[in-house]
């Protein structure tokens, strides 16, 4: 094992001996850099994998042949070890990335590129005050080098500004220095912590220590000067004043902290999550990328700082949190510079030229899933255990703030990463080359390896090591193949699943897991009409897939969470994919991870910080945060069922998802939020807060949802939109019965599980045949369309007779079903919304049917042809189902029927051959299929007796008020089919949640747009900042000791 | 002796920063830089000094054995050498800098390389 | 309850009187009602010359496969919907296929005969039958919110959902009627049978085409009689489970006889006196009026 | 540590602010930069009565003389430039 | 902008967290535990009287490799700001300073001088006050001399160049060297302690001051020239 002192030897003697190859002789002197640089990447990364795997114990290295505190001294441990690789190795990539700048500059380019990362590496290993005094500098000189480079003019402003600010953190940490040496004789860091202060001013000097160390990692606002290098500088240099400097810097303070004391904590907490939140909202009105990601780097060091703050609580996972964020931090930033350093164009939408190469985009969903804390990725591990951290140690109010700030960043990154998918490709495009390609993706590849060492660390659920994730990858393999053949594979993989696990399932599970297992599959049928590759859907559909299976799995609240955040994650990608999503992929993403907080939340409240804990265990928490573990978890799984107030997401998402998407999430994807609502509540059970029973409160909300989502959706004209406000409805009427908290209300909401599945993936399918065929959403351009599509006809007739309940079909039976279970209900107020849903959703659903396929064919539709076969298939076989489904509910509700009995300890129902009888009435399926049949064949019989040779004339063969019609258009009633309903009930279409979420959205931005004139340009101003920042800190820190 | 040093030192720093922070003059803001950080400098050596004993050169009027008795701290004098020079370096890149910024915009006053905001 | 073969023909009587009654009481009515406008009015065996007629038209047309079900669903949903209710109370043989479903059955099983003739009028191509159809839709929702809350109060009341154990209960007298025992169940129901009974002022629904519900000027010939038919028993059907709910069922013909008579005067009667709503009007009528005796029904009982 | 070298210190002090405040808000840059020397140079003294010979020696060579040379040669460009 | 009245509160409020320290200040009565090790160990450790220079080469040897660093840094980035920036042909000092005859002969005699005594400074420095940095900075001060006193003639850039290279990478490997034979890197017992207080003793600090005297300067004099000179250099 070589000396890590070499790190700093090597770098600083070729800077220095680059002076001796002559300065024709650029190409030599940069090999050498080059070489250098790698020296140093190659001595980190041995230290690194020595220390993780044990071969290597943490190195003190000691110069002068002195004892530290006598002399300078170094340690390497394995944070040491793991910031230096990452330093070093972003230092070798920016060599790449600044290749031509270097080239061009020659020997002081290189050179100060090569100080700038030694210097790094010195202020990472040093334990001594002034050395660190000395490194900042260096830093700072070197990066003010570097930012030259660029060929934007006003590096130079930015360049001067920094200095500026460089002279007054130099200022402040002088001073701080040699008061803390004053008080306690030495400058060892290690040794000042481990002496006891007594002299007064100690304090004092501490905190100008601090806050000159806190200033350099450019904390808002006192950061003017940093955004403008990320703006003007060149972005192969951002990267390492991001990822490189900004860790470095990090671990600075967190150096320090050490001597500094537990009572400074609360204080880097504070203004690390003002940093964090304060730039992320500034961030929301940003459009230039490279500002954008300097806004971004602030929030992420604000966030690392926070965690330092929290580390008396952390204990051991300290290292494991800050570690997972800074790493992220640093890979998706790097990652993310040297992307934009391959676009041309510098607003935001100009990285719609990335679209063209699917392996950029995926580079680009990475970094952006590594910023924000998505599995599989260390940032959501290190999210997790922080959450349950500050909540074992009640520190609440410091997670809902982080909590929110990533939210607020996960808006406009996700935003961004719509632009870059969705807007239209500008023509400067791209400059990609071998070498930019090269050193993002290994940026890529580091991610993904850091997500799969965070997740095999002892003691975590690895998240990727599982079967279902492991297929996911695969499928990012399989991606040059065509679509068909991915088709089968996918296929495959589903069933292939499913046979392997539904032998575990107790019955509820298994009704999940058939909807959405084997349920996927059938969807997946309609596939096969995609010609081509297809690339990037069968990554996010198996994605989403992998999620859901997962979380039937599941059975920790932390895989449960996984779980969740990789469904989330996979179905926002493939609701991307629409025509016209890119606003509602965002709102759906963001709905989802306000949801996914409020579980992580929930859980964490509910484990009390003790991990693993498991799911059937949430039933022991105490009876003070019951309550509120249950507010938190119940507003998490009403996002995703899109209950009425969280709801603004669905309707465009699911209307503007392909075909063969919309399917799956609205018919499989909203069961995952039915599926934890049904966890919770065999685990908790009722509870109540203030007095107010919590499932009463759910009730009214399903019921609301199931009134308002039918009102909402008879107003439609978009006949994709008015099957996403069904959903609402529909899901509100599970939610309904779930609350109802006993036996048969829970088999409603099962029975929804399967009846919403079948009829509304079977009518998204339709219509989305007919959209295929008259390229148009809007119904009442249709009509007519029986004849030239009648199997899509006879799936949207069964599907609509089904969902209204009308018998004979199956949805008959969970009206049946609803009735029984509101009998022994005590809630009867809501039921009045529930009833009069019942009715409005046969509105709705009757104008989907005769707007698309009765009244007048139009001119331009005469020659259109069924929907593609593929369609058809998966919508046969629901059919199919739904018939049988109805002559059998037995089948499928018998087994959870009991199942759900031996959770309420009752029988309600008695299963007798094929009769259902409760308490109250009975049911008898196949008794009604066949009196129905019977009666039905029968008059059929009579009118073809007498009728069988009637004259098939043509449809506009018509006289209205002694008039041929002209044109079938003015003849077709379909627009504002239901006005006179909308002039008595219209109030109800108000958009009053809309507005609300509006509002909410408005003030973010106009807090933004205010928060950020604050950066006015002017360097002494920012100067000016920073001094206020150090005063109001010292007023605020002051009174705090004091 | 210390305290006025000190107090020296101090009033120095401030009288530096607020000339750095009102002088709208590029070069005017660096002179007061270079009078802020002689202030750090005199604070540095302040902070080192024992009343009453000599510099911290063992020659013959300060023998080794009765060194620690005699001689003031060495360790922020060392600092202060640093800090110097370090200082110096500072100084004269802020001096090319504005003289690249000069060229840029034939000006030297800091409101007029505002372009980058917000 | 189990099925055995004599109940076919059991069930196919009993269709048979009820389609008689019908013709013959719809026909009654429409005189009574010309009487009192001073007219002389129909015979009142001219429904049975109307069926007979129609069914033996030779001219007839076809617009597509929908619109040669509708009047087949519209009657359909009306047998079915006599034959899922027992009709005589005690009656060992009026009680139908009762068994296959409760009260919920019945409910439900109302919209399938709108459901399917509202499809095959759609496929007509007729503009007005698709306002008729979105007008009577619209209606229907809030008209039958009272009688859902209703039903409710009268299931939680009575604790069962079969029609038979309702009419038990409600045996021994008079004053054991659902209409002494829950009157504002009773009034919430009336509401809504007033407002579905297509008769003034809630039959706006039927004012602008009269194809969907009323005859026609597109179906004709067998589709015509087909729908006349069901205009005999449907009406019944519908009184039928009224009076079982909230007057005492009918213990024997006559007392069937003269209660369903009774009854379809209500909307008989309040039709003749009153103007019509518009729908929109008629919606806000409901939620006005109904749907507070509605609610307050369940909260009490 | 005498009083007479109390009252050395208090004046070096004394004129190390003055020169100071002359070199803050002066309004000539010249001056501003000559002013900023001897702010060093008699710091560099203060040193010496500080015990410092080491610093006072680095702050007289550095401080006072090549700084206020790279300032002039700064100021030098700059006016050529903008004579230009 | 922000007003000066603001700037003057922020100031003062600063002011007043400095007037808290130095109020709170009470000058050590004995050295604190480190001067006191130095004090005691700077015979036998490093063997260099001037225990200042023994802290800035041995002890703190690493700051002040950084120190150079930052020295050689700050010559380089000048030369690149301005070899961007393109510019007007010519000298600058002549504006200011005078360069008459009496000067150019006064420099021509002087320089020497001033070189000498730069040297002088270097290798005593670890015995009186002085060194390295000093040193350089008074050989900086002769090179500056003959630029003012001849503007128009060019210093050996190439000299300078390679003088400051070698400095620097032999600074480093005689680092290393402390780490191979010695207690460290930077260790300055590489090489034999000699005799307490003569020119040749206190193992390689001279050697180091050598070194750090002739990169100095020449980091120095390459400042100067970079602003001095015209950009076609």
């Amino acid at each position: 094992m070589v000396s890590p002192v070499l790190i700093i030897a090597i770098g600083l003697g070729t800077a220095f001996a680059l002076g001796l190859l002559g300065s024709s002789r650029k190409t030599l002197q940069f090999g050498a850099t080059l070489t250098a640089l790698a020296a140093m990447s190659a001595i980190s990364v041995i230290w690194l994998v020595a220390l993780v795997t044990g071969a290597a114990q943490t190195a003190e290295i000691h110069t002068a042949g002195a004892v530290p505190p006598f002399a300078i001294n170094l340690r390497v441990g394995i944070a040491e070890a793991a910031l230096l690789a990452t330093v070093t190795l972003t230092g070798l990539f920016a060599a790449l990335s600044l290749r031509a700048q270097l080239l061009k500059l020659g020997r002081g380019g290189m050179a100060v590129l090569l100080v700038l990362i030694m210097a790094i590496s010195g202020l990472v290993m040093t334990r001594d005050l002034f050395n660190v005094f000395v490194f900042i500098e260096l830093i700072a000189i070197a990066t003010a080098g570097l930012v030259l480079l660029s060929e934007d003019p006003r590096a130079v402003c930015a360049g001067f500004k920094f200095l500026v600010v460089g002279q007054i953190i130099a200022i402040l940490l002088l001073v701080g220095i040699i008061f803390t040496y004053h008080a306690n004789g030495s400058l060892n860091i290690d040794d000042i912590a481990a002496t006891p202060v007594g002299v007064q001013g100690a304090a004092l000097a501490m905190f100008l220590l601090l806050i000159a160390l806190v200033i350099e990692l450019k904390t808002f606002p006192a950061n003017g000067w940093a955004l403008d290098i990320y703006t003007s500088a060149h972005p192969g240099f951002s990267a390492v004043f991001s990822a490189a400097t900004g860790s470095a810097a990090l671990f600075i303070v967190d150096k320090v902290v050490a001597p500094a004391g537990a009572e400074w904590l609360p204080l880097l907490t504070g203004i690390g999550v003002l940093s964090f939140v304060a730039s992320n909202v500034v961030a929301l009105r940003q459009d230039n990328d490279r500002r954008l990601l300097g806004y971004s780097s602030v929030g992420q060091l604000g966030l690392v700082l926070a965690v330092i703050g929290q580390r008396d609580v952390l204990g051991e996972a300290y290292l494991y949190v800050a570690g997972g964020l800074i790493l992220s931090h640093a890979v998706a930033k790097a990652g993310l510079f040297w992307m934009s350093a391959m676009v041309r164009g510098r607003n935001l939408d100009d990285w719609a030229a990335i679209r063209a190469r699917a392996p950029m985009v995926l580079a680009f969903a990475t970094f952006i899933a590594m910023l924000v804390g998505l599995p599989p990725f260390p940032g959501f591990y290190a999210k997790w255990d922080l959450a349950q951290a500050l909540v074992a140690a009640g520190r609440l109010p410091v997670l809902a703030l982080i909590l929110l700030g990533v939210l607020i960043e996960a808006a406009y990154l996700f935003r961004w990463f719509g632009f870059a998918i969705k807007r239209e490709a500008p023509e400067k495009g791209l400059s990609a080359n071998m070498v930019d390609c090269g050193i993002t993706f290994a940026a890529v590849i580091a991610g993904w390896a850091l997500g799969w060492i965070w997740g095999a660390i002892p003691g975590q659920h690895n998240v990727l090591a599982t079967l279902p994730m492991l297929a996911v990858l695969a499928f990012f393999a399989l991606e040059p193949l065509p679509a068909k053949i991915k088709n089968v594979a996918a296929i495959g993989a589903l069933l292939g699943w499913f046979t392997l696990v539904f032998g575990d399932y107790d019955p509820m599970r298994l009704i999940f897991a058939v909807v959405m297992i084997p349920g996927g599959a059938v969807i997946l049928l309609a596939s096969f009409t995609e010609t081509g590759r297809r690339i990037g859907f069968y990554p996010s559909a198996m994605a989403m897939y992998a999620g859901l299976a997962l979380l039937l799995e599941a059975t920790t609240f932390f895989e449960f969470f996984a779980a969740w955040e990789i469904m989330t994650i996979g179905s926002y990608f493939l609701i991307l994919r629409g025509k016209m999503s890119e606003p509602h992929a965002l709102s759906y993403m963001l709905f989802s991870l306000g949801g996914a907080f409020a579980l992580l939340a929930g859980f964490a409240l509910a484990s009390g910080g003790i991990q693993p804990f498991a799911l059937n265990q949430l039933g022991t928490v105490g009876a003070e945060l019951a309550p509120w573990v249950f507010v938190l978890l119940s507003i998490g799984f009403m996002t995703k069922t899109a209950a009425m107030g969280l709801h603004i997401w669905l309707p465009g998402a699911h209307a503007e998802a392909e075909t063969d998407v919309s399917p799956m999430v609205s018919g499989i994807l909203l069961k995952a939020g039915l599926f934890g609502l049904f966890l919770m509540l065999m685990e908790l059970g009722r509870q109540s807060l203030w007095g107010v029973d919590l499932t009463v409160v759910l009730a009214w909300i399903g019921a609301i949802s199931a009134f308002l989502g039918a009102v909402l959706s008879i107003f439609q004209e978009d006949a994709k939109r008015l099957l996403a406000y069904s959903s609402i409805s529909q899901m509100g009427y599970a939610l309904f019965g779930i609350a109802l908290m006993n036996h048969l209300g829970w088999l409603l909401a099962m029975m929804f599980v399967i009846n919403h599945y079948v009829y509304k993936s079977m009518l998204f399918l339709a219509v989305g045949g007919v959209y295929k065929r008259t390229h148009t959403k809007l119904m009442y351009q249709m009509g007519g369309l029986i004849t030239l599509m009648p199997f899509t006809f006879v799936s949207v007739l069964v599907g609509i007779i089904a969902m209204s309940g009308v018998p004979p079909l199956s949805g008959f039976g969970g009206r049946w079903i609803f009735y029984n279970a509101i009998m022994d209900a005590g809630l009867r107020l809501p039921l009045i919304l529930i009833f009069m849903a019942g009715p409005v959703g046969f509105l709705y659903l009757f104008r989907l049917i005769h707007t698309i396929f009765l009244g007048q064919l139009k001119d331009p539709h005469r020659q259109l042809k069924e929907a593609p076969v593929w369609l058809l298939v998966p919508q046969m076989i629901f059919v199919a189902f739904l018939i049988g489904f109805a002559v059998l509910p037995g089948m499928a509700l018998q087994k959870v029927d009991g199942y759900i009995g031996s959770i309420f300890g009752d029988q309600p129902l008695v299963w007798s051959g094929r009769a259902i009888a409760s308490e109250f009435g009975y049911w008898n399926p196949v008794a009604i299929m066949v009196v129905i049949a019977v009666i039905f064949v029968s008059v059929f019989l009579i009118l073809i007796a007498k009728n069988h040779d009637a004259q098939k004339v043509k449809q506009f063969n018509i006289v209205f008020s002694a008039e041929r019609p002209y044109r079938p258009e003015t003849t077709h009633f379909a627009w504002n089919f239901f006005a006179p309903y909308r002039k008595a009930l219209g109030f109800l279409e108000a958009p009053v949640v809309t507005s609300f979420w509006g509002g909410v959205t408005d003030g973010l931005n106009g807090t933004a747009e205010f928060t950020r004139r604050f950066y006015n340009g002017n360097g002494q101003s920012y100067a000016a900042h920073v001094l206020l920042f150090v005063v109001a800190v010292y007023l605020i820190a002051m009174g705090g000791v004091a | 002796m210390s305290q006025i040093a000190l107090t020296c030192g101090f009033i120095l720093i401030l009288a530096g920063l607020y000339g750095a922070l009102t002088n709208r003059d590029i070069l005017r803001m660096i002179v007061a830089f270079t009078v802020a950080n002689t202030g750090v400098n005199i604070v540095l050596v302040a902070v080192g000094y024992l009343p009453g004993r000599t510099a911290p050169i063992l020659d013959s009027a300060v023998p080794v054995a009765e060194a620690a008795q005699r001689i003031i701290d060495p360790v922020p004098q060392a600092l202060v050498l640093t800090a110097i020079v370090i200082g110096l370096g500072i100084t004269a890149l802020m001096l090319a800098y504005a003289y690249r910024l000069f060229r840029l915009r034939h000006s030297l006053d800091i409101s007029n390389f505002t372009e980058l905001k917000w | 309850m189990t099925f055995e073969w004599i109940q076919v023909p059991y069930a196919l009587a009993t269709l048979f009187i009820i389609l008689n009654y019908g013709l013959l009481m719809t026909a009654v009515v429409r005189k009574l009602a010309a009487r009192v406008g001073g007219r002389p009015g129909i015979p009142v065996w001219q429904n049975y010359i109307d069926l007979v007629k129609n069914f033996a038209l030779r001219s007839k047309i076809n617009h597509g496969v929908m619109y040669y079900l509708g009047p087949v669903f519209r009657l359909s949903g009306g047998i079915g919907l006599i034959l899922f209710v027992p009709t005589i109370y005690g009656s060992s043989w009026a009680q139908n296929f009762s068994f296959a479903g409760d009260l919920v059955l019945a409910l439900y099983f109302i919209f399938f005969g709108t459901l399917g003739m509202a499809l095959g009028a759609g496929e007509s191509g007729h503009p007005h039958s698709a306002i008729g159809v979105s007008r009577g839709l619209a209606q229907v929702t809030t008209a039958e919110l009272p009688m859902a809350l209703a039903v409710y109060s009268l299931a939680i009341q009575y604790q069962t959902l079969s029609i038979t154990e309702i009419v038990a209960a409600q045996q021994g007298g008079l004053f054991n009627w659902t209409l002494f025992t829950n009157p504002l169940a009773v009034v919430a129901a009336m509401f809504a049978f007033v407002g579905t009974m297509m008769r003034s002022p809630f039959d706006v629904v039927l004012a602008p085409q009269e194809i969907p519900i009323g005859p026609p000027t597109e179906y004709h010939s067998a589709y015509l009689a087909l729908m006349q038919t069901n205009r005999a028993i449907f009406p019944i059907a519908k009184t039928i489970i009224y009076m079982n709910l909230f007057f005492g069922g009918a213990a024997n013909w006559a007392e069937f006889a003269i209660k369903v008579f009774l009854l379809y005067m209500i909307p008989a009667v309040i039709g003749v006196v009153h103007p019509r709503f518009r729908v929109e009007q008629s919606i806000r009528f409901f939620l006005k009026w109904g749907l507070p005796v509605g609610i307050l029904a369940i909260l009490t009982v | 540590m005498s009083t007479l070298m109390q009252g050395l210190g208090l004046v070096i002090a004394l004129a190390t602010i003055g020169a100071a405040t002359l070199a803050i808000l002066t309004r000539s840059t010249v001056t501003a930069v000559l002013a900023a020397g001897l702010v060093s140079l008699l710091a560099s003294v203060l040193f010496v009565v500080l015990a410092a010979p080491d610093v006072a020696m680095t702050e007289a060579a550095i401080g006072s003389g090549l700084t206020t040379f790279l300032f002039f040669f700064v100021m030098g460009r700059i006016r050529r430039e903008s004579e230009k | 902008m922000i007003p000066k009245v603001l700037i003057s509160v922020l100031l003062l409020l600063l002011g007043y967290a400095f007037w808290t320290l130095s109020v709170g200040y009470a000058p050590d009565t004995e050295l604190n535990r480190t001067a006191a090790y130095y004090a005691a160990n700077a015979e036998s450790e490093v063997g260099a009287p001037n225990i200042v220079t023994g802290i800035i080469v041995t002890w703190r040897g690493l700051d002040t490799l950084g120190e150079v660093t930052v020295l050689f840094l700050t010559s380089a980035i000048i030369a690149l700001v301005l070899s961007q920036s393109g510019g007007p042909s010519g000298v600058s000092g002549a504006d200011f300073l005078p360069s008459g005859e009496l000067l150019t002969t006064g420099a021509r005699m002087l320089v020497p001088l001033i070189v000498l005594f730069g040297a002088y400074v270097i290798m005593n420095g670890h015995l009186t006050p002085g060194g390295g940095f000093q040193g350089g900075a008074i050989l900086a001060s002769g090179v500056l001399m003959a630029l003012l006193a001849e503007p128009t003639r060019r210093f050996g850039h190439t000299a300078i160049l390679r003088i400051e290279s070698l400095s620097g990478s032999f600074y480093v490997l005689i680092g290393l060297a402390g780490m191979a034979i010695a207690g460290g890197f930077l260790d300055n017992g590489i090489l034999p302690l000699g005799q307490f207080g003569t020119m040749l003793s206190a193992g390689a600090i001279p050697l180091i001051s050598v070194l750090i005297g002739l990169k100095v300067g020449a980091e120095f004099s390459s400042i100067l020239q970079s602003l001095h000179e015209t950009e076609d250099a």
